[in-house]
């Protein structure tokens, strides 16, 4: 392989753990539940809006390694999202277009979200925030749903008061991916 | 063979009576049957060469992944610097010989029994030797792993079980001339950005197959929302119209391989603002060096490929097609918001799961010497555009599993794939290349000529 | 056909060795053996006439809803006022021409290279036309949807892929008499109260099938909850028995139809105190409405059916009972907790979707005219007892399953059902009805025959 | 169709949404909490005691339809339940009857609550809340699990200090419905 | 049968409930979360950390039996897993080595929390948690995931100032377990 | 019988050509092929004997439990102190008798019609007696749940369809004189500690069938942390080597069953400091008595066994092994951390459910009179080690899936398992007991032995 494999520093980046009940935990809470509705009801220029302009989000890869090699089970010199502002905007004009075949019809998902724990980071006003997501996803008539469950782990950032979503680490349980592509946000 | 002594399926027919060579018509009903499926596990992944990866995936000895080759599981696997295939499956009672999809072992050790073999398959032994616990019967050379007869071409892996079928080099025949453009262009060759991407789709593997035999017509309206919000949209705002992108050239092969080649002109015109018919081949190709290369390049690509086939690349490249019998390749300029234009190298890989599922392999390229920005700007771009998120594929992704269901239908299975768009060209004038050869707008034939292939292997003995 | 000219199934046996037609038993094999479903695809659900909805469900042009005929997905859609049934498959290479369920547009494009269709299945044309990308092998007109043969009864809407087949009026026989009752007596006609309810189920759609054939006798015991806590109870809060429900007269037909004709009398009684001896039939059918109509539509009635239906209605009118091959009908009254009688209007199909899998479809009906307060009530008191979350056929559901899988097991596959309960009663005296009909206690004549026409069309050429 | 799509009343009915981890919102946690632990235990007369009179229980269908269409996606001309307090009271008569098939033996179900957001309404001691619930079920030896995602839209009514149940609507999101019966509540 | 059903005493345990937002119970959610990410991120040791000496942690069976023999249901006279420290110790210890080939590679899972609710009981300090847990497994290339939705009755002993786990019954919701081990904890 | 009279499988071939009885190979199709699956049901599982439970499950008349035999489902119930086992198939019309897992009732009334039977399966009744709705063509004798076969043996529940077949005596044949030293040995005899776990693992039935013929080979890799980390480490925490552990005597039989009998010597020797070869039977047995018994039961063992077969349990007692076609016993001495032993009495059953998973039951025993602290220890010993959570099953439950997996490959399902380590050795000198014996390091005879029996099954009339 030719690029290394971007190490992952996003514990590097969390500091004290901010406690539950607290505002900002509470701030972070609300945060997700509102972007979990956006999402599941189709509002993609809204979410767009609770992204900062350098926001970055990833979506690596997984293999199955040996328990002694666990840290290569996940692959950043391929992914199967690398985006940026502008790639995640033009994504959600494609879905709202009309030719987004692969979402349109949408499919009908819920983002259960759970397990969250929020940190200080070395920066005042930027939190990272860990998560835990699950998707069930049905589309036309299928009487299964796919199931994407995932840990996320985002840096939260102030803006005029409200948190922003400045980066976003997705990080799969599959390496064969079970639902046919990812035209849906994570 | 004609259809009578062909064997019968369990209502009677035969793969035969599900074609209709002279109207060129399929039977949907090919894309659901099991019976077929497990027909094409012998008569096709079976004879077949499969691609299987890059190495640069295995750059050093004990480096090995895991692959299949149809519903088998194999090691690939580097051992003093060559490649080996072996089946991974246990000679003693069957077990994985590995469960890992990557890693780097000198001896391969199974977990059932504990059995031992070297990275090019070779039994090395049990354990409690004194116990000969794998017996007299057979001797130690008899107790390796199954291996698979291998070619490295353009540094890809391509791997057959057809022992003394023919050579890769004649199972590519004419196309090779064109394919080579591709993958053996420069000094440093293509290396993969990281390990495939793999998903699965609720798909026969041959509704991704047919159309990976270069079908361009559904660019227009599958694809459309690339001229109405993507990268083919107007300057002005206006939804950009993707037929022009359709003309240009395609190549067909008796072996069911297939390659668009479209023409540069435009592009160039637009990048440079000359009249293309005033430039040289190698005025073009500095100008819009191959994806992934840059200007200076040329000078590889003239030291790598003939004078016909540079002319060929300066005229219209081959950008997209695929390799029989699973294949597609992309090789193609993106343009950018900016005026630039991007270019992207992925190969797919649509390994069959069952007669209604498919696993999805996408493979990233970059040169060997692409500049670091280059490759990012590649990688993303690819990854945006292709494979399990790509605003492009996720269109196809979705598509594939409609074939799959209505070849179910009792009317539905008689329903037929039609391949009536038929050529009346033939080669562009002064086209300096070989092989079965049309000019203008997309049509039928490449994927015409990928299901007589089928058909062909299919009904063989 | 004799059985040893039969198709043989992989383990030798016929069709017909799966049932005793001397001593009415059908092997448990029927309701789980994947070449039996197979067969059934072509010459059950390929042969019959089958319902696939309701016009006010499509009322104007260009409205369209997708619906199945055995494992094809069809269009139904208005055109010019008409209904057409459209195989829902693209000509071109199978792509579903709707994903929608729902929808309305004059013209269905298929997206994946944009041919284009009329309402009634006509061809258009596809892009870029002067590539003639559909070729010129065949016609446009022979390049349309794949269409069904489709009546109209009483505003349901029917189609069947058997072309030349037997009429609608022919496949119903001597039991149009009976359906005219419940489907053709008001002047407005029924509507849907909306789309359909879908649940799928883990179970044969005949193990639903046969019972659709007016099986009474598990109401007693499945269903008992109704006597105990439920519309049965007895006013003192005993629990009810529901034997008397079950005795009326039960309408068979070679075709394999059934109807169960319950006495209204007791219910008359209960309602008005008077003894029904004395009341006229417009007495009668002006105290107890039909589901859904009000005492004042009598004259509707009068107006719609003959003197001898009004007859049948107001002594022992229809009130549940099948379709062959997979229809269920239910217009029942269901007595009130304040004593008065609400009624239901509901039809099910049980859709195939493999051997052990069913999609249960459920319409609720009321009159055009039924008055807003009466068809809230009408509406809700169904959803409550039939459909997903119905009371009673919540048993049904869960019920099923169970006999697919002990159909499954080697011993349980050669166990027989039993159709041993036979009418030894024949017509109610005077009963102004035609066709087989037997008077008294619910038996199994009803479902034997329904048997008797699958083996029928199972077993024809 | 004859039924005019009833219209979805429920989001006029949000007002300001109520902080995450006030007393209030801590309140409708612990209803749901417990009310799911009510009906994963069968305890179902318990259930009933925990809606108002006048509730209104609506499940309705949905269909796919075009993103353009979506909001005909939801159907309520037709439901898969359609209840008032009456027969709420009767299905909790049933499934404590002796007959009650389709769920004796009894599903073993868990009822997953998240995503939790509540708001003011126009009237005092009323509160609209959201909630997302994933239900898994179990009957007999099955080897596999029926999930039931859904969005649950209620109105929490406060009375004599207890929250309760006045008005519910369930969301699923399938056409087809996966599980082969709603014999239990959602 | 010769054991006698082992009755369950943990609902016995369980006095005032404690309030949803209190410390203690945003302390026991945080136990969860941090239990959860420590399985989830093969960290074996560390979680037999969280554990008391005098733990006692069992898995009983499920039987499908009718409603009114319902808590015949949860079988404690054999159980899938019946363990003390010791026995713990040795799974972990075993994880931790070179040979568990069945969790060598690693089950890829997340364990999504919910549903909490906490109990005062007769001992200070020790606390009777309720919990659901819905555990997503996925191994090698499987293109769905195993489901493992439980309960978990917990007692949480402070042990200064730190919450441990002194006991915990997990109760499934299968009589025939969908997943082909339980070489996870639960 | 000859493979060309044989029956074919789809692709031509016969079970026959499925193994080479010369080289001792079975071809790894056998672990996924679903014709294969179908006929075992039959030839497999409709005519050997098969293990149900213990009568312990159900000590009181009315009591049952619901079991499988193959794919059926079957009620076992207790009747007047004796032992029935009934299809759980309703004679009517196919529903599952009971749904319940386990429960107690003198009638078991079916929920569709309510036909009733008696817990030894007679038919009592159907409802609305007067209506006869059995009908008369089939007598009440007629009607009731069919019966199969049932033995009970050390309380043991077994049973078979093969109702004029071979006595379980003939069918354990000399294997019994060892199983005696299990089931038969103590005058209580076993009890179960409760119902058995059950759980499924997505592997054929046949890739734990076959291991469970004394496959000892498999301990040393695949269990190998046992002696890393496990209860085989040695005291100075170094790694502990297995071998040893492998060293006995195996008993193969011509009906597939097997046991590995497993020097007590050293185990002995560790406990006492003494010399074994100074021990006297009784002095051995009362050192080291039997998994759950007591020093003080050498009396019982005394009673019920023969002296040869006490000599043989002091010098080689039977620990693991299998009975033909799906049964693992394990009876076993585990070491303590402090030194001591504590037994371990399980039981498996690996029940079909397909071609590609099976259900595995686990039953845990206790001797009825075993000290409960001691029974205790046995069972948590026991759920650690075995069954769904056991640190050592753990690794077999996930191996076997992936030779089901490779047994799919059209390379793979040709690959052959191997049977080529092969005693040489015979009985040890003055060995006591019947049957093919062989002394020293396991080998592979004994599942051999079982395949050979699995293709005579297969292949008989
Ligand atoms: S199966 Fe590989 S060593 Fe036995
Ligand atoms: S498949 Fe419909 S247009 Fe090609
Ligand atoms: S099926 Fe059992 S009584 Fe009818
Ligand atoms: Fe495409
Ligand atoms: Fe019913
Ligand atoms: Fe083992």
């Amino acid at each position: 392989m030719t690029t290394a494999n971007e190490p992952v520093n996003f514990f590097e980046q969390c500091a004290d753990e901010i406690a539950i009940g607290s505002d900002v935990y509470n701030q972070a809470l609300g945060f997700y539940y509102a972007e979990a509705r956006m999402l599941d009801n189709l509002r993609y220029m809204d979410w767009v809006e609770t992204l900062t302009q350098d926001i970055k989000y990833n979506v690596p890869l997984r293999q199955t390694r040996l328990v002694k090699d666990n840290e290569a089970s996940i692959i950043y010199s391929m992914r199967h999202m690398h985006e940026d502002y502008r790639s995640l905007m033009g994504r959600a004009l494609r879905l709202s277009g009309n030719s987004a075949w692969a979402e349109d019809p949408a499919s009908r998902t819920k983002r259960f979200v759970s397990n969250v724990q929020v940190f200080e980071t070395a920066t005042p006003g930027e939190y990272a925030a860990l998560s835990y997501l699950l998707i069930t996803r049905n589309r036309f008539d299928d009487d299964h749903f796919d199931l994407i469950p995932c840990e996320r782990r985002d840096i939260l950032r102030l803006q005029d008061g409200v948190l922003k979503l400045a980066q976003r680490d997705i990080i799969l349980d599959q390496v064969l991916l079970g639902t046919p592509n990812l035209a849906i946000f994570l | 063979m004609s259809a009578n002594t062909e064997r019968k399926l369990a209502d009677g027919s035969t793969i035969s009576d599900l074609i209709d060579l002279e109207r060129r018509e399929v039977q949907l009903r090919t894309l659901a049957d099991r019976e077929i499926y497990e027909i094409e596990q012998d008569k096709i992944f079976g004879k077949t060469w499969l691609l299987l990866g890059h190495e640069s995936e295995i750059p050093d000895d004990g480096n090995f992944i895991q692959r299949f080759m149809g519903d088998d599981s194999v090691i690939v696997a580097r051992h003093k610097g060559e490649v080996f295939v072996s089946l991974n499956v246990c000679p003693h009672r069957g077990m994985k010989i590995t469960t890992q999809d990557a890693g780097s072992t000198s001896i391969h050790k199974c977990i059932y029994h504990g059995w031992a073999f070297r990275s090019n398959g070779e039994f090395l032994g049990s354990p409690v030797a004194d116990q000969c616990m794998h017996g007299k019967i057979r001797g130690k050379d008899e107790l390796g792993l199954q291996q698979a007869r291998v070619t490295l071409y353009g540094g890809l892996i391509f791997a057959t079980w057809n022992i003394d079928g023919p050579s890769f080099e004649d199972f590519l025949g004419d196309a090779k001339w064109y394919y080579d453009m591709l993958f053996c262009r420069s000094d440093g060759g293509m290396v993969v950005a990281g390990p495939p991407q793999r998903f699965v789709v609720r798909a026969n593997w041959k509704a991704a197959g047919e159309q990976s035999a270069a079908d361009g017509f559904h660019t227009l309206m599958l694809h459309r929302w690339l001229g109405e919000v993507g990268n083919y949209k107007k300057d002005d705002g206006e939804s950009g119209d993707l037929t022009p992108e359709m003309f240009g050239a395609e190549v067909s092969s008796p072996h069911g391989h297939a390659l668009r080649c479209i023409d540069l002109n435009r592009k160039i015109r637009r990048l440079t603002g000359k009249d293309p018919e005033e430039l040289s081949v190698e005025e073009k190709l500095r100008v819009l060096p191959p994806p992934g290369m840059t200007a200076d390049a040329f000078t590889q690509l003239k030291k790598n490929l003939s004078p016909e086939q540079l002319e060929a690349m300066a005229w219209m490249p081959p950008q997209v097609g695929g390799m029989f019998p699973n294949v597609l390749f992309g090789f193609v300029y993106i343009p950018q918001a900016d005026g630039s234009v991007v270019g992207s190298m992925t190969l797919h890989a649509y390994v069959p799961k069952g007669p209604d599922k498919l696993e999805f392999i996408n493979w990233i390229f970059v040169e060997k010497d692409t500049p670091p920005e280059l490759r990012e700007k590649m990688v993303m771009q690819t990854i945006q555009l292709f494979g399990t998120s790509g605003m492009v594929e996720q269109d196809d992704s979705d598509t594939w599993p409609h074939m799959t269901l209505t070849a179910k239908g009792p009317q539905g299975r008689h329903s037929t794939m039609k391949y009536q768009a038929i050529y009346e060209t033939g080669k562009p004038e002064g086209w300096p290349g070989p092989g079965i050869v049309n000019e203008g707008f997309t049509k039928d034939d490449t994927q015409w000529h990928w299901w007589k292939y089928w058909h062909a292997l299919m009904t063989a003995e």
